[in-house]
């Protein structure tokens, strides 16, 4: 016999509650976006327990989908912020090019 | 084929698909469900003519002229509409069901809304157009994105399950964050999609927490299931499908700004470029309250007793404090934005109602605003200048004197958002109040109206400010005379919470605060008529050509607008059947 | 659900061991200071949500969530942390905006023993459809078959998706044009202050950034 | 009976005008003023057909058009006239051209027109509107053109007095759109059918006595704002002293009347109950009203705000006499519509006049204008001595009406009420004493009178003031049914009866001699 | 953590482990990493060898027979020396990098089937450390992972080069790791499960049953090409290209951490070259002689066989190759293995459905590569002419 999902959800409960704390908390960008991350994968927990305990498939095909919004949330999200960067200091990105081999 | 009518509370379907489902899964051939192009020809055409336009401009060497790109756009957009129309008409003829295993409803409600969006997406790759080449930025890829998150809007608009809400939702706003980030002239740009993406995603992961907790709570994620599993089960007390309501409330909060949730609205709005606010404005909120009224009215009226409570509190808060926010603003964006989000109060007053008629008041109440919302902020874009940098209340100083044709649109659109009588602004607000008071809720209606007299108020003092009236024309030297300009400009807004909000609380009060009677300097002739200045004056600001094809969007917003607003049956009528269909 | 005792110990264990990994590395994603070690601790719990998701017979998503949280978001977090240089540790003495830190602590804290206090442990009302989700191998492919069947307009859309991740990533990495930035606004641009707070540790500069870091 | 569509002509034919001249191009604006003037007395013309094709006696609606305009609201297009609107209708008609004519603004001269043309054609609506929402769109469509003739044609501070007025008006509207859709959807709930129509929800209000009073106090905020009844008035001298002549002519002659018929039409219809229960309030609202005015107005040396306070004042006594709830009280408000309506335009145009000359509002740098203007002169004594409410002129028939039927019903009112009176002669006079006696001062020579085209626009002011002074009873005799047929109404509802020497005593009036009209 | 994802397809996870299972599954874990650890230490000595032999070298020869105690004597002195930490070193990071990049090389072991199935004391077992479900997903979860001890060794060592190492490094992996995915899932579509197991036993009836004929050789080149990339061998070695980084992610390390990356690597390659046997040769197939010892014997040894001709083919491509430019990788990454393997995986999806689709699918690719060939060109001429450029290229250029 496998541990209760309710113990699973609550995990997930404090998790999400943890990302969010962390997204009001904290003013680094990419700090705030890992915990976005935290709280999408609380809901993933939380639909994957679900899933096991209404034996219904549904539950784990969400979290595909939310894996796969996820990541083109931080392909958008990542470029956003570096394109910022680079136009704040304007410096800093650029001098990357020593990097031509 | 054969679509089966289902209306959403058809337990006994529900069940019985589910059950096939199941028993479908574990082994035998792949029976793939039936393709029902036709529901989904809208955000087909629109993400294939994105695609169209994004490989064709990586196939050829010399960067082909925007228009070209544009006139894709729109005649996608346009075949969308068409699409939509068509879809109307099969739902009108053969009544709603719900497509592709019950993820996709296919009703009047949806349709309407599809034909919000591609008619959006019409006006915006116009307005988009004469901004693109003014900001020299050669590539389709403004236009292609303005598409895909049209497409995701419409997604959501129809979609009947919540996974596929919340792909329609990051379809759309992924789109805008980009959107909102293209303009590489000014810092605020990026600045605001930032905050635009922090605060999107951060809401689209309340929102899926949210869809978790329903899920769980009810063993679907299919609305009508939901709504089905609600209408059978007697649910006492279940506090994870309130949690699971609220937090799906909270997210398309954010996405709609209401409220508490806004924080993003202003500089987002201020930041992006112009036509892109627009688009916002009017798609995301369609989007965004499409699908709220859809899982509010629909599978969650059962609750209605849980939700109202909570969506009178956002209404009530949206509507003053976008109000009051927005008389402080001396930026016209910033004042668009805030004015947006009590219009975003006032649809949730008649959403409040939960009753069909608050999903056609909400319908029609942003098929209308988008065209408002669109054409302000197509004339704000025109004005802004290279870099989309000009958009302070004073730079709109005397524009009617240097742009008549921007001046007059831009005063009917705005007069429309006040809600002045035979604009579709009048009757929105007629409808949304109608719904809140057939519902009961005449204090939140009332306390509406004053907001709306107080939004009346900062859209006037931009209509005066355009007219050159109450502002006396600028000395000759260059420094003061901007100062001086600021300051006249403000002297409404400084007497502004005087007049409006004490105005709101008793009239008695306002003759010593604001603008009194007989302080007239004795003996000196009042000086007549400061428009004559104006006129003589010659324009301040450097004169760019009007671009044509953004004045057929303004022109194409105000005529709907008006039109619209005297010959009214049509449109009212179409929201409410509309949403007979629901 | 049965009662505590029904447990087996290695289920127990993995549970206790992978949720306490979980829990510990969250919380230091919310307080490391510096961005690589919270992108590291966002490793650890994506980890330990892993084992959990093995836990409950859903092998492809454990897998699916490391080779793509993984081995893709954050690998590209600290790619980006590294790129650009922030990777100074931040001030968390400084509130943001005054009042916001407790407020938000409280609210998170509400919000969760709202949470709690609703669920009461009814965590789950809907239908249970009986049996499992396709037992150990049968996983993988009931998931596939779900997704092509009755989630197939989700699987279809997620293509416009991954199109805009791509055309945004496209013109996000795109450079302003040089002729029209001389032409117009460039300085002003330019101008403005950076704001990074904290002293750097000025070696893992790739380099001049030091001069920004005031 | 298949008749001309005067009504919709009425509504349309300005608007149609508006569009006419706003459509000009830059090369005939010359013409411009020329149509509009046209527009605007072919629209006097089919006011007057339609007054001729009134039929005097009954006291409902005539003429009623109706169509259906916005289905599923059960909104339509349904304007009626009765003998009430009839005399606003015609004043309206009257008025438009006559400020027109007599107060044109030559700068940006087309737009003036045509926001003039469309404000005629919204006052004209909300005046024989039937529908409660088509009222309503009309009613709030007048602020539209308003404010911009405010705002842009007004003096120094027009924008502030401007926006001030919007302001406070369309919050009034905002309680009366609410109570609108109460009453609408009250309606619905009782009979299950969705209307607008004024009397469908008269016949059948779906509301109780509690509701009827909530909802008497929404539109009598908005009717009180627009009136203005006492303490709502602040707006109205900021706007009256800030816009141009034409605008505040029209202002004071028709957009304040537009309250009071509310009120009539409206309050008294649909919840006559609450009427009668809150009248004495609003009657001693009217008095204050009446009272104050007339002391502000006493102490102002700028003409122009002067007429402001006086026009309070004399509104005061319309209100006094709708609540006074009696036959004769209520015929004499409607009566005193009409009269307030002429004496104060031609008394604005006049003030125009002078400012046109002297570019200055304040009695006391005038001096003397009777030596140089002896025909602005005289017929500025005519006008003022109307207004003041001396017998043979029209105004004295108005408040006599009034203070009689308010005596019968409201004693120790009706009698402070008559100090006004009084207050009036004092302040009126004292300024014609500074402006037109006196040596001649202050001005650069001597200034020209009357000129032939002034003299036209006054002229069937002057006359009409002498006239109705004289003769009244063709207009009783209109007003009088549609009182009655409101007044059964209000007793029918209500459970009153008024005193019925009140009902006798105007039906007396209403066919008696200008002599017989002496207590 | 990873242990669970391990054995979760196996009976200790489903709960009917007696204690003779865990011990099996222990011995086999315990042989395995042994087995690996000689390997490496071989195939330090073979490449060595090797390349000398091709330089015309001689190469080591002193410690033990033809030098083959080399190695050793190496690992002996590394473990000898001083362990250096860079004074602006990020430690905690600084010193799990290494394990961070051994410990996946070595789990990604665990999935390749090595031999047959073997009956001992009357349990049945299979010749691999498991045989999970997610089989060869768990190979890319680690392949994904093993990003992490590169990056952060650059990273955590506080200096310019590492760091550029490691961001060189970690863009590489990550941009091969597709095109590696795409040509997996080719393989994954013919055999329709994940398992190693399956994939293996789905190629044993005949040489032409082998994915590398079945698919048509592409996703193999493809898979060989993108492994090479994920292992940083020549010719992809950018990450620690001496001559322009000093040593690349790992300059600050010595000591043993440094030992423990010169591990990781070679272990990869040995796990890389079998997951290549296994998913496109066939793994441990082969003729086989039916005799009692033999028959599970010989697999292995044509397993070993395999695997060995692929580390030869590694260590043949570093001495004959040049590096690459950092360009050069990033397209040939993105413009060539990721279209060609998702293009192909296409076809053979399309030959799966039928053979009309299959062909007309075939022709759509074509037409479809003729275009992105046709819009490479275009972003080229682009990229040179600054007036029309709206530069898409990265900033490593």
């Amino acid at each position: 016999m496998s541990v209760p999902g309710a113990w699973y959800l609550i995990l997930a409960a404090v998790l999400f509650s943890i990302g969010a704390a962390g997204m009001l908390l904290r003013r680094n960008m990419l700090v705030m976006f890992m915990c976005v991350e935290l709280m999408l994968n609380a809901a993933n927990l939380t639909f994957v327990t679900y899933s096991r305990m209404l034996g219904d498939v549904a539950g784990q095909v969400a979290v595909f989908f939310v894996l796969i919004v996820a990541a083109a949330e931080v392909v958008v999200g990542l470029g956003i912020i570096v394109a910022l960067f680079r136009r704040r200091s304007g410096a800093t990105a650029d001098d990357f090019h020593i990097l031509k081999g | 084929m054969t679509p089966a009518p289902v209306t959403m509370p058809a337990a006994a379907r529900a069940a019985t698909a589910t059950t096939a489902m199941i028993a479908s899964v574990p082994s035998g051939p792949l029976v793939l469900p039936h393709v029902d192009y036709g529901a989904l020809m809208p955000e087909l055409i629109l993400i294939g003519a994105a695609m169209l336009i994004l490989t064709a401009s990586a196939m050829t060497v010399r960067r082909a002229p925007q228009i070209v790109w544009t006139a894709v756009t729109v005649v996608a957009s346009a075949a969308a509409g068409v699409a939509s129309f068509v879809l109307w008409q099969r739902v009108t003829t053969h009544g709603p069901y719900a497509g592709l295993s019950g993820s996709l409803a296919v009703d009047g409600f949806s349709a309407v809304f599809l034909l919000l969006v591609s008619a959006a997406t019409l006006l915006f790759a116009l307005v988009a157009n004469g901004w693109l080449e003014r900001e020299g930025d050669k590539g389709p890829e403004m236009q292609a994105l303005a598409m895909l998150s049209g497409s995701g809007a419409m997604l959501m608009a129809s979609a009947n399950d919540l996974i596929v809400l919340f792909l329609g939702l990051e379809i759309m706003s992924i789109a805008l964050y980009v959107m909102a980030a293209m303009n590489h002239r000014r810092e605020e740009s990026g600045e605001a999609a930032m905050k635009y993406f922090l605060l999107g995603a951060f809401s689209s992961a309340l929102l899926v927490y949210g869809i978790a907790l329903t899920y769980g709570a009810t063993g679907s994620t299919n609305l009508g299931r939901i709504a089905a599993f609600l209408s059978t089960e007697v649910v006492v007390s279940n506090g994870v499908l309130l949690a699971g309501m609220m937090l799906i409330l909270v997210g398309l909060g954010f996405k709609v700004a209401a409220v508490p949730f806004h924080g993003w609205a202003p500089d987002v709005y201020d930041g992006s470029p112009s036509p892109v606010s627009g688009y916002m404005a009017a798609v995301a909120k369609a989007g965004g309250f499409a699908a709220l009224v859809r899982v509010l009215l629909s599978s969650f009226s059962v609750l209605r007793l849980d939700w109202q409570p909570v969506v009178y509190g956002l209404a009530l808060a949206s509507l003053a404090l976008g109000a009051i926010l927005a008389v402080m603003q001396s930026d016209v964006k910033r004042m668009l934005a805030y004015s947006s989000i009590s219009h975003v109060g006032f649809i949730l007053v008649g959403v409040e109602s939960g009753t069909r008629q608050a999903a056609s008041g909400a319908e029609y109440y942003l098929f209308t605003y988008a065209f408002m919302v669109i054409g302000s902020f197509a004339v704000v874009s025109v004005l802004a200048g290279l870099g989309d940098r000009h958009h302070a209340i004073s730079d709109f100083r005397g524009l009617a004197g240097r742009r008549p044709f921007l001046a007059l649109s831009f005063t009917v659109l705005l007069l429309a958002q006040a809600g002045i009588p035979f604009t579709t602004g009048f009757l929105a607000k007629f409808y949304v109040l109608a719904a809140a008071v057939s519902g009961g809720f005449y204090v939140l209606a009332t306390l509406a109206m004053l907001s709306a007299v107080v939004a009346a108020f900062f859209y006037l003092r931009l209509v005066l400010v355009m007219y050159g009236t109450g502002v006396q024309v600028a000395p000759l030297s260059r420094e003061p005379a901007e100062e001086a300009r600021r300051r006249s400009i403000l002297q409404p807004i400084l007497a502004g919470p005087g007049i409006s909000v004490a105005g709101a609380a008793s009239p008695v009060a306002v003759v010593p605060a604001g603008t009194g009677g007989g302080e007239l300097p004795q003996g000196s002739a009042p000086e007549e008529g400061p428009l004559g200045g104006v006129f003589e004056q010659p324009p301040a600001a450097s004169e760019a050509a009007l671009p044509a094809m953004a004045a057929v969007a303004i022109g194409a917003c105000v005529l709907v607008t008006v039109v619209f607003g005297i010959w009214a049956g049509p449109l009212v009528e179409l929201a409410q059947r509309s949403t007979l269909l629901f | 659900m049965t009662g505590v005792l029904a447990v087996t110990v290695p289920d127990l264990a993995t549970f206790v061991v992978a949720g306490a990994v979980v829990l510990a590395s969250a919380i230091g994603v919310v307080v490391a200071r510096n961005p690589v070690h919270s992108a590291l601790f966002l490793v650890a719990t994506l980890f330990g949500v892993a084992v959990l998701f093995v836990e409950q017979q859903a092998e492809f998503l454990a897998a699916v969530q490391v080779i793509v949280y993984a081995g893709a978001i954050v690998v590209l977090f600290l790619f980006v942390i590294m790129l650009l240089g922030v990777d100074r540790p931040e001030g968390l003495a400084r509130d943001p905006l005054r009042g916001q830190r407790p407020l938000g602590a409280v609210l998170v804290l509400v919000s969760l023993a709202e949470i709690l206090a609703l669920a009461r442990l009814h965590w789950a009302t809907g239908h249970g459809t009986a049996g499992s989700t396709g037992g150990a191998s049968g996983n993988v492919a009931a998931l596939g078959r779900s997704v092509f069947t009755a989630y197939l307009l989700p699987f279809e859309i997620t293509s416009a998706l991954l199109i805009i991740a791509v055309v945004g990533a496209v013109v996000l990495a795109r450079r302003p044009h040089r002729v029209s930035q001389q032409q117009y606004g460039a300085r002003d641009e330019r101008m403005v202050a950076t704001e990074r707070s904290g002293t750097g540790r000025s070696g893992t500069e790739p380099s001049g950034t030091g001069r920004s870091g005031t | 009976m298949t008749h001309f569509p005067y009504l919709d002509v009425l509504v349309l034919l300005p608007a149609g005008a508006a569009v006419a001249v706003a459509a000009l191009p830059k090369s005939l604006a010359k013409v411009a003023r020329a149509l509009a003037l046209a527009g605007s007395v072919a629209t006097l013309i089919v006011a007057a057909a339609m007054a001729a094709a009134f039929h005097v006696g009954p006291g409902g609606f005539q003429m009623v058009s109706r169509h259906s305009w916005i289905r599923p609201f059960g909104i339509s297009w349904y304007v009626g006239v009765d003998g009430i609107s009839l005399l606003l209708v015609l004043l309206t008609a009257l008025v438009f051209p006559v400020a027109l004519g007599g107060a044109g603004e030559r700068r940006n001269e087309r737009s003036f027109l045509a926001w003039m043309l469309l404000l005629e054609s919204a006052c004209m609506g909300s005046f024989l509107s039937l529908d409660l929402f088509l009222f309503f769109v009309f009613f709030e469509l007048t602020l539209v053109p308003t404010y911009f003739i405010i705002g842009g044609w007004g003096f120094s501070r027009a924008g502030a007095a401007a926006v001030k007025f919007f302001l406070y008006t369309f919050l009034g509207s905002a309680f009366l759109l609410i109570g609108i859709l109460a009453v609408a959807f009250l309606h619905r709930r009782a009979t299950g059918h969705l209307t607008f129509a004024l009397p469908a929800l008269a016949a059948r209000p779906g509301f109780g006595a509690g509701t009827a009073e909530l909802l008497f106090a929404a539109f009598t905020a908005a009717f009180a704002v627009k009136a203005p009844v006492f303490p709502f008035h602040t707006w109205s001298p900021d706007a009256y002293r800030e816009s141009p002549t034409a605008g505040v002519v029209v202002l004071a002659a028709i957009m304040a009347k537009l309250g009071s018929y509310g009120i009539i039409r409206f309050d008294l219809e649909l919840f006559p109950s609450a009427s009668l229960r809150f009248a004495p309030v609003l009657i001693a609202l009217a008095v204050i009203g009446i009272l104050y005015g007339a002391v502000v107005a006493a102490r102002q040396s700028d003409l122009k705000q002067m007429m402001a306070y006086s026009s309070l004042s004399h509104l005061g006594f319309i209100v006094l006499g709708i609540f006074a709830l009696t036959t004769q009280g209520l015929s004499g408000g409607v009566l005193q519509m009409a009269n307030h309506g002429l004496y104060t335009a031609a008394l604005f145009l006049l003030i125009g006049m002078i400012y046109r000359r002297r570019r200055t509002w304040q009695a006391d740098n005038l001096s003397g204008m009777q030596k140089s203007m002896p025909v602005m002169a005289a017929v500025f004594t005519v006008v003022m001595m109307a207004s003041i409410g001396l017998p043979g002129l029209n105004g004295f028939v108005g408040e006599f009406l009034i203070l009689t039927g308010a005596f019968l019903t409201h004693k120790w009112w009706a009698s402070v009420a008559t100090v006004g009176v009084v207050l009036a002669a004092l302040y009126l006079l004292w300024a014609y004493q500074r402006a037109f006696h006196g040596p001649p001062g202050g001005g650069d020579g001597p200034l020209p009178d009357l000129s032939w085209r002034e003299r036209a626009a006054l002229a069937p002011l002057v006359l009409l003031i002498v006239g109705i002074g004289v003769y009244p009873a063709p207009l009783l005799n209109r007003i009088t049914p549609s009182v009655d047929r409101l007044m059964a109404h209000v007793d029918a509802s209500a459970h009153y009866r008024q005193p019925t020497v009140a009902r006798e005593g105007a039906r007396v009036l209403a066919t008696a001699s200008p002599a017989g009209a002496r207590p | 953590m990873t242990p669970a994802l391990l054995v979760s397809g196996d009976p200790v996870a489903l709960g009917r482990a007696t204690i003779v299972v865990v011990a099996i599954v222990v011995v086999k874990a315990l042989l395995a990493f042994g087995m690996l650890m000689t390997a490496v230490a071989l195939m330090i000595w073979f490449e060595r060898k090797l390349i000398s032999d091709m330089q015309n070298r001689v190469g080591p020869n002193r410690a033990g027979p033809f030098g083959l105690l080399q190695t050793m004597a190496d690992g002996i002195k590394l473990m000898f020396k001083e362990d250096l930490l860079p004074e602006g070193a990020d430690r905690a990071t600084f010193r799990l990098a290494p394990f961070l990049s051994t410990v996946p090389a070595f789990l990604s072991f665990a999935i390749v089937p090595v031999g047959g199935v073997v009956h001992l004391f009357g349990y049945t077992t299979e010749l691999q450390v498991a045989d999970p479900p997610i089989g060869i997903l768990f190979l890319l979860a680690m392949s994904g992972v093993a990003v992490y001890g590169l990056m952060l060794a650059g990273w955590s060592s506080g200096s310019k080069y590492p760091l550029l190492g490691s961001v060189r490094a970690s863009a590489q992996m990550v941009s091969y790791e597709a095109a590696m995915g795409l040509s997996v899932a080719a393989v994954v579509l013919v055999t329709g499960s994940l398992s190693t197991r399956a994939i293996v036993q789905a190629q044993a009836a005949h040489i032409w049953d082998w994915n590398l004929v079945r698919l048509a050789v592409i996703p193999f080149v493809i898979f060989l090409a993108a492994a090479t990339a994920e292992l940083n061998r020549p010719p992809f070695d950018l990450v620690e290209g001496d001559s322009e980084l000093v040593g690349g992610f790992n300059t600050e390390y010595s000591s043993m951490r440094f030992g423990l990356f010169y591990l990781a690597e070679f272990m990869s390659t040995i796990t890389m070259s079998a997951v290549i046997v296994t998913l496109f040769l066939g793994g441990p197939d082969g003729p086989v002689i039916h005799l009692p010892l033999l028959n599970w014997l010989m697999p292995i040894g044509w397993f070993f066989l395999k695997t060995l001709a692929f580390l030869f083919f590694y260590v043949w491509l570093r001495a004959a190759l040049p590096r690459l430019r950092y360009d050069q990788l990033m397209d040939l990454g993105w413009k060539v293995l990721i279209p060609a393997a998702l293009g192909w995986l296409i076809v053979i999806a399309g030959f799966r459905v039928g053979r009309v689709t299959g062909l007309v699918t075939f022709a759509v690719a074509i037409v479809v590569g003729a275009g992105m060939a046709r819009a490479f060109a275009v972003g080229q001429v682009r990229n040179r002419d600054p007036a029309t450029s709206s530069s898409t290229s990265g900033d490593f250029r």
